[in-house]
């Protein structure tokens, strides 16, 4: 398992492959790459800054992680999280799971995004043509989350 | 007892700090909330219920009857939108 | 969209770069990597062949793709699928779509999936040490597609 | 009326080829279905309903009642087993 809050990009393929190189028995990644959006509600995105809180990040990820390790049958998950500031079309999160079969992978990598959507304290500020703004949160990914 | 509050984002600018110490008598985050909107504006606006918001109690999301200690950290933050 | 099916590996950070780098409307990249596994039905594994129908394979995925896009909000669709000699963890197919938000991304990259491994003409050989066999469809993959 | 029969995997080698011309008289899938088990084994074995395949009519998917007509490609294979 391999969770990180960091600034730094980070690179899906090579963390993808770290996955199953190391575990021929790993049939199946799901993946999931989220990126800053230069449109949110209909206003150009210029910047975007990602505020957390350190410590409980971790902490909350790694719960997540954990619960679905519980649910499903993985064999290795990958969750990295951006920080600080980031331009349209940069990567913000990843998430990678692997399992032997690609069921449970693509259940497990969903459900970890929608839980992070919803409880992992993370919180976006864009700068538009019109100034700075936090985006609101979406009722969509709380019923997302209540689905599982 | 002390608790160590902490604010984030929207609440963070809102309320003009990141932290401080409030002194609560024994009781639940619902008491330390009640004693944080006694202050009026900016506190009673966020905090008395007519804007979402979401309580970590040392680092875990909790509700209005969780107990709270002297040291805990209690965090207040607008629903989360990482991701 | 993008559909290939060839003998060479690709690389799905690359592919996945492709699908957001020349479109800032994308926010949501849902992937999928399938490989081979080392362990199938019990037995080890130490080679596989990938056989295909040549002209229907491309035809098939296409028709796979058209709906999905026809079905969900997807800004575009990768998928590429190798045929030929395959060895443990080597990766067999991609699937990555790209889409404004996750939910689309996530249905439409596993119905992509599901439909492949039903309705594509591709038949993997294996060779084990008793020998070469052909692999058996699953149950559970009819059951997978039908969900749609 | 002549079709292009076509054999992949498993399919391709109990029938020792990859393809074949088949004289059909007017009909549908099935007809030709029929046609080839009177041949008995190996065929009978493979397409007379025991074993799970599939047949595809000039590259779509097919079922039992689909219409051929002169010069099409019929493809008859196990189920498939990619991804």
């Amino acid at each position: 398992m391999k969770i990180a809050v960091q600034p730094e990009a980070f690179d899906l393929g090579a963390e993808v492959a770290a996955l199953y190189r190391a575990n021929p028995k790993v049939g199946a990644v799901a993946s999931f790459l989220g990126l800053v959006r230069d449109i949110n509600e209909g206003d150009g995105v210029h910047a975007l800054t990602l505020e957390h809180y350190p410590g409980m990040t971790e902490k909350a990820l790694a719960g997540i992680v954990g619960q679905a390790v519980a649910r499903w049958e993985l064999l290795d998950v990958t969750v990295i999280h951006r920080v600080g500031q980031l331009r349209p079309s940069d990567p913000i999160v990843m998430v990678a799971v692997a399992s032997g079969h690609r069921g449970e992978a693509f259940a497990a990598c969903e459900f970890i995004m929608d839980y992070l959507k919803t409880r992992a304290p993370f919180w976006k500020k864009e700068v538009t043509p019109d100034g700075e703004r936090w985006v609101e949160a979406r009722d969509t990914d709380d019923a997302a989350a209540q689905r599982w | 007892m002390n608790i160590n509050v902490l604010y984030f984002a929207r609440l963070r600018e809102a309320f003009g700090t990141p932290s401080e110490e409030v002194e609560l008598a024994a009781g639940d985050v619902a008491d330390l909330l009640a004693l944080l909107c006694t202050r009026g504006k900016p506190w009673a606006d966020e905090l008395s219920g007519q804007r979402a918001f979401r309580v970590a109690v040392n680092q875990d999301l909790a509700g209005p009857d969780t107990a709270l200690a002297d040291g805990d950290e209690v965090a207040i933050f607008p629903p989360v939108t990482g991701g």
